[in-house]
């Protein structure tokens, strides 16, 4: 989504936490079941997104990404102190196995690789089926040039708030089947440094179709990998693995601005 | 007698020329201007360098906002443009060619052709995903349209048709200027806005974008208003020709009328 | 100094050359007007002789060196004054500052000297307005500025992009003078960028209309071509 | 106690302000939004650290070296990572990114040699100066006189100094600039190397009182954008006001609530000028197109 409408945002890790947050609270303190704690985890991070969305696409280039570099710091900064709630930086940690039709929990590494490959499998499903069809080339259009599309009765902020809004509800989901298989989370996955991970495993892979994030993501995944099967201890290999995706980043920028397998440049 | 589609009543349009915010001076770009565009007519908007006639259709667009006066659209019915969102425009039927090449060099010709659809998803994102056998089908249709008005206004054979499935930025720069005409042929459009239709392309091609004007008003129903350079161009085209000089229209009528005023003529090169 | 184009293909990209196969040679002290319509290549001209833009073919060069593999601050350096179109100048710097930006290489007495010997062209140079910042200075003087600003540098040849454009009849008439003035004085080779034709005949000794690119005729201004004949040539 | 909180409210907004300046200088002339910036004004401590408290050179000998060093730093940011891609005319985001890129290599190889723990420079707790109730630790007098100094320093240099007038010119118009043959390339070289001194002073003057990490080159410069933002992008007197107004508004927040809403305060200003007020206190309304 990033690279479709060229709306680089450093706020994704926000909605990825909310989603998390929800989740965690209508399992655990709420008590809900499968299906209702997702739907009340998308709803409520798309109702966020949606007034995101309005205030801060309105701004364009580095007014944009700072509107969303504030959003992600304010989010950080209540989900770290709203003690009462979200239990500040302790977290939360027994978050209950969500229980699919009220008896199947789904429970254990295996049952989460299967739900998390169906979800990660109806995302890119569902995102290829996006960018092939008349709102993908809308999106392009609009990165593009936007002049010509208003002119050609587009409206652009609508598209540009659609697209915010679907891509935040993707890192809900994301946070929500985080929060149930770690079964703990804490402030800390969701601050500027997540978003900022996750921007540069979309921007390293690539934008604008959908095998560029897909190969981003496995770089950034199966890089630690490697290190480890490398011998590197794990005290190094953290700041190692960080190293490598820095310059990673500086190199693709400088000789292939569009990323490992994506169409667009910046 | 044909009944004007657009109507521009005392139109005023300043600048400030402290062009660094400092709003010392202000001048009038547009004062008190007046037009009538006659329906299904070709009309050529002439005037020298800086003059306001891209920021008279750039307010007509919507681009820019009038100081004050009025501007009336008829269609089916009478529309007043000042309360009208840039984009609503063109769903009334108000097309624009730019002046310099508006393409979208990442998308296919073909899409570059399509775009400008908007019934496909009537704004709805997700009837892709839950409707694909509709949206396939419009597509379909969509696709077929572009490339027999390609052929209508080419011939079968043209380059264009081989090209669609290439991306739009490998056109040559003609081409490109092409693209952005044939699309306005891709939308039900009752008045199109041609910003020098000829910039651009090689001189070699004037007489042939001159034609596929003129279809565009016999054969679309469609109403032209162009701003051209191009005098030759101008006599060949249009129907009405308007001199725009110190933000008002100073002489309108027949081409060859004006353009064969001295007075026009002087002030055109600035004697 | 003499400034020579040869067979110059050039502008923003590769495929999109603005200007097509130029052929231009300016001889010392002598003015030539480049003529033409909005669009048809003009500035981008001025533009490629001071490596603003590129050129894919073809050769410039001023005072028997090639200006090809040079930058915009060498070129400038080597002698040629630039005065863009519109004008520009540094708003938020006041005008002495202006001035002293124009010409930074240049000791502080030298540039007291320059300022004091254009002061015969610019009256303005006398006042107190040499404290207001330039943003907002009136348009016309903010002109005349950015044409000292040009001169301070005492480059030996000119290259002028549209020095008058957007100001009324009187301060255009004014500017004019000041040129005419320098060109006599000074014995300075010029381009001049003009739209409006009178004025570009009656400054220069040589013509050059420009269409689509490419130079379409070259003329001596003395042989008095009707206005008409010229508008034929435009129209 | 309100007085007191201010005036801390104050020295801090002075230091945000110094730094806020040094990212000005770059952003108002280049537009580039050098997040790398962040690097510099952490690394800087950590050299310091290594002279004086590893090394045992003095305290402001090891100062100078690590100020030098950054300022070496800044420039080779420049001539190795941001030249190429200007003259490759990548857009301004791709330059962003690669700055994010740096700025991740540049913690994690502070982390690596140093660790992640924080290091603090001297554990001595320091003299203050008392004007009837109202503290001022040592360091925190230096911090102001320090700060001030550099602020002042630069302002008269922007106002009076030739280099001055061409930053200035930098601001209003590169393209011209050009036109009146400043060697635009070798220019910019002497603003990263001024930019990277403020950072770097600024890096070291707090790491006095309160101590390194890696991570707290970020929290810093999102302070000096705000800064920079609340007083208008262009100006270069903006951010002195922008750091101060931030500075004293969180020590109200700390006052009254707690030092953790300092950050949810300083961004909820920001968006707020974003939305409302883009240009800042002191900007100029920028044109559209």
């Amino acid at each position: 989504m990033v690279g479709l409408s060229n709306l680089l945002s450093i706020g994704q890790a926000a909605f990825y936490g909310i989603g998390a947050y929800v989740t965690a609270l209508a399992l655990k303190t709420l008590g809900l079941s499968f299906f209702p704690s997702v739907i009340l985890a998308i709803v409520i991070t798309l109702l966020f997104a949606i007034i995101v969305g309005y205030i801060s696409l309105k701004m364009e280039g580095d007014y944009f990404i700072l509107a969303t570099l504030g959003i992600q710091i304010i989010v950080f900064t209540i989900l770290n102190n709203w003690i009462a709630v979200t239990m500040g930086p302790y977290g939360i940690p027994g978050i209950p196995s969500p229980k699919l039709f009220g008896y199947i929990e789904i429970k254990g590494i295996e049952s989460f690789l299967m739900v998390s490959t169906a979800f990660s499998a109806i995302t890119i499903f569902f995102f290829h089926r996006l960018i092939k069809s008349p709102f993908g080339r809308d999106l392009k259009g609009l990165r593009d040039d936007s002049i010509s599309m208003i002119a050609l009765g587009k409206n652009i902020t609508k598209l540009k708030i659609q697209s915010f809004v679907i891509s935040s509800s993707f890192a809900a989901i994301s946070g929500f089947i985080y929060a149930s298989y770690i079964s703990y989370i804490d402030p800390t996955s969701y601050n500027l440094d997540e978003s900022i991970f996750i921007i540069s495993a979309v921007l390293i892979g690539g934008t604008g179709n959908i095998k560029g994030p897909i190969i981003g993501a496995i770089f950034v995944v199966a890089l630690p990998e490697l290190l480890r099967f490398v011998g590197l201890p794990d005290s190094i290999a953290a700041n190692m693995r960080m190293i490598i995706y820095g310059l990673t980043l500086v190199i693709i920028m400088r000789y292939r601005s569009q990323g490992l397998a994506g169409v667009y440049k910046f | 007698m044909a009944r004007n589609i657009l109507e521009i009543k005392e139109l005023y349009k300043s600048f400030s020329k402290g062009k660094y915010g400092k709003d010392d001076e202000t001048y009038n770009l547009l004062s008190n201007l007046n037009i009538s565009i006659p329906e299904n007519t070709i009309s050529a908007l002439i005037g020298g360098n800086a003059t306001g006639k891209t920021t008279l259709f750039n307010i007509l667009s919507g681009f820019l906002k009038e100081d004050s006066g009025n501007i009336y659209f008829h269609n089916s019915k009478t529309t007043n443009l000042s309360e009208i969102p840039p984009y609503k425009r063109e769903h009334l039927g108000i097309g624009r060619l730019f002046q310099d090449n508006h393409i979208f060099p990442t998308l296919t010709v073909l899409e570059n052709l399509i775009i400008a659809d908007k019934n496909v998803l009537k704004g709805n994102p997700f009837e892709a995903i839950f409707n694909v056998k509709r949206v396939k089908e419009s597509e379909k249709v969509l696709t077929q349209k572009a490339t027999e008005t390609i052929a209508h206004l080419f011939g079968k054979s043209h380059e264009l048709l081989s090209k669609l499935n290439d991306k739009a930025s490998s056109l040559s720069f003609g081409q490109k200027r092409l693209i952005g005409l044939i699309r306005l042929f891709m939308s039900d459009y009752k008045l199109v806005l041609l910003d020098e239709p000829t910039a651009g392309i090689n001189p070699a091609l004037n007489d042939f974008i001159s034609e596929i004007i003129k279809q565009m008003v016999l054969e679309n129903g469609m109403t032209v208003f162009l701003i051209e350079h191009n005098m030759n161009f101008v006599r060949k085209t249009a129907h009405n020709c308007f001199f725009l000089d110190n933000g008002k229209i100073n002489m309108q009528g027949t081409p060859s009328k004006v353009l064969g005023n001295e007075f026009v003529q002087k002030n055109y090169l600035g004697v | 100094m003499k400034l020579e184009l040869q067979n110059i293909t050039g502008g923003y990209l590769k495929d999109q050359d603005i200007i097509r196969n130029i052929n231009l040679t300016v001889l010392p002290g002598e003015s030539v007007s480049v003529i033409g319509q909005n669009g048809a290549g003009k500035s981008t001209i001025a533009k490629v002789i001071l490596g603003m833009l590129p050129y894919f073919s073809g050769k410039v060069i001023f005072n028997g060196t090639d200006m090809s593999r040079k930058n915009t601050s060498e070129i400038i350096k080597s002698g040629i004054g630039y005065f863009m179109q519109g004008g520009e100048v540094f708003p938020h710097l006041s005008t002495y500052e202006n001035l002293i930006m124009a010409g930074n290489e240049l000791k502080r007495k030298d540039l007291e000297n320059q300022v004091e010997k254009l002061s015969k062209y610019f009256t303005f140079l006398h006042k107190k307005e040499l404290k207001k910042e330039a943003g907002y200075l009136s348009g016309g003087l903010r002109h005349q500025l950015a044409l000292a600003m040009v001169l301070i540098r005492n480059p030996k040849f000119l290259i002028l992009d549209e020095p008058s454009a957007g100001l009324s009849p009187a301060l255009m008439s004014e500017t004019y003078e000041i040129l005419i003035k320098l060109k006599q004085e000074r014995k300075l080779g010029i381009i001049l960028i003009e739209q409006n034709v009178t004025r570009a005949i009656e400054f220069s000794e040589r013509i050059v209309l420009i269409k689509s690119g490419e130079i379409e005729e070259n003329f001596e201004s003395n042989n008095s071509l009707s206005i008409g004949e010229v508008s034929n040539l435009f129209f | 106690m309100l007085t007191q909180f201010l005036i801390n409210g104050f020295i801090n907004g002075a230091i945000y302000a110094m730094v806020a300046l040094g990212f000005a200088i770059v952003y108002n002339t280049t537009r580039i939004f050098h997040i790398a910036f962040a690097i510099l004004y952490m690394i800087a401590p950590y050299l310091v650290y290594s002279f004086y408290s590893q090394a045992g050179y003095p305290l402001v000998l090891s100062s100078v070296a690590a100020i030098v060093c950054i300022v070496l730093i800044s420039v080779l940011i420049e001539l190795i990572i941001y030249r190429p891609l200007i003259k490759k005319k990548s857009s301004l985001n791709v330059i962003m990114i690669s700055s994010i890129g740096l700025m991740i290599v540049g913690i994690n190889v502070i982390a690596l040699i140093y660790g992640n723990d924080t290091k603090i420079l001297s554990s001595s707790i320091s003299n203050t100066i008392s004007l009837g109730n109202i503290i001022i630790t040592y360091k925190q007098f230096t911090q102001l006189v320090i700060s001030t100094l550099a602020i002042s320093g630069f302002m008269v240099f922007l106002k009076y100094s030739k280099f001055g007038i061409k930053t200035r010119a930098m601001r209003d118009n590169v393209t011209l600039c050009n036109v009146f043959a400043l060697n635009v390339p070798k220019f910019r070289l002497s603003l990263y190397a001024l930019s990277g001194a403020f950072a770097a002073i600024g890096g070291i003057l707090i790491s006095l009182d309160v101590g390194m990490d890696p991570y707290i080159g970020m929290p810093m410069f999102l302070n000096a954008v705000v800064a920079l933002i609340i007083g208008g992008i262009g100006k270069f007197h903006a951010p002195l006001f922008g750091g101060i107004f931030i500075g004293l508004l969180q020590s109200l927040v700390v006052w009254k609530f707690s030092a953790n809403w300092q950050d949810l305060m300083t961004f909820s200003i920001l968006i707020i000028f974003l939305i409302f007020r883009p240009q800042g206190l002191f900007g100029e309304k920028q044109r559209l197109v």
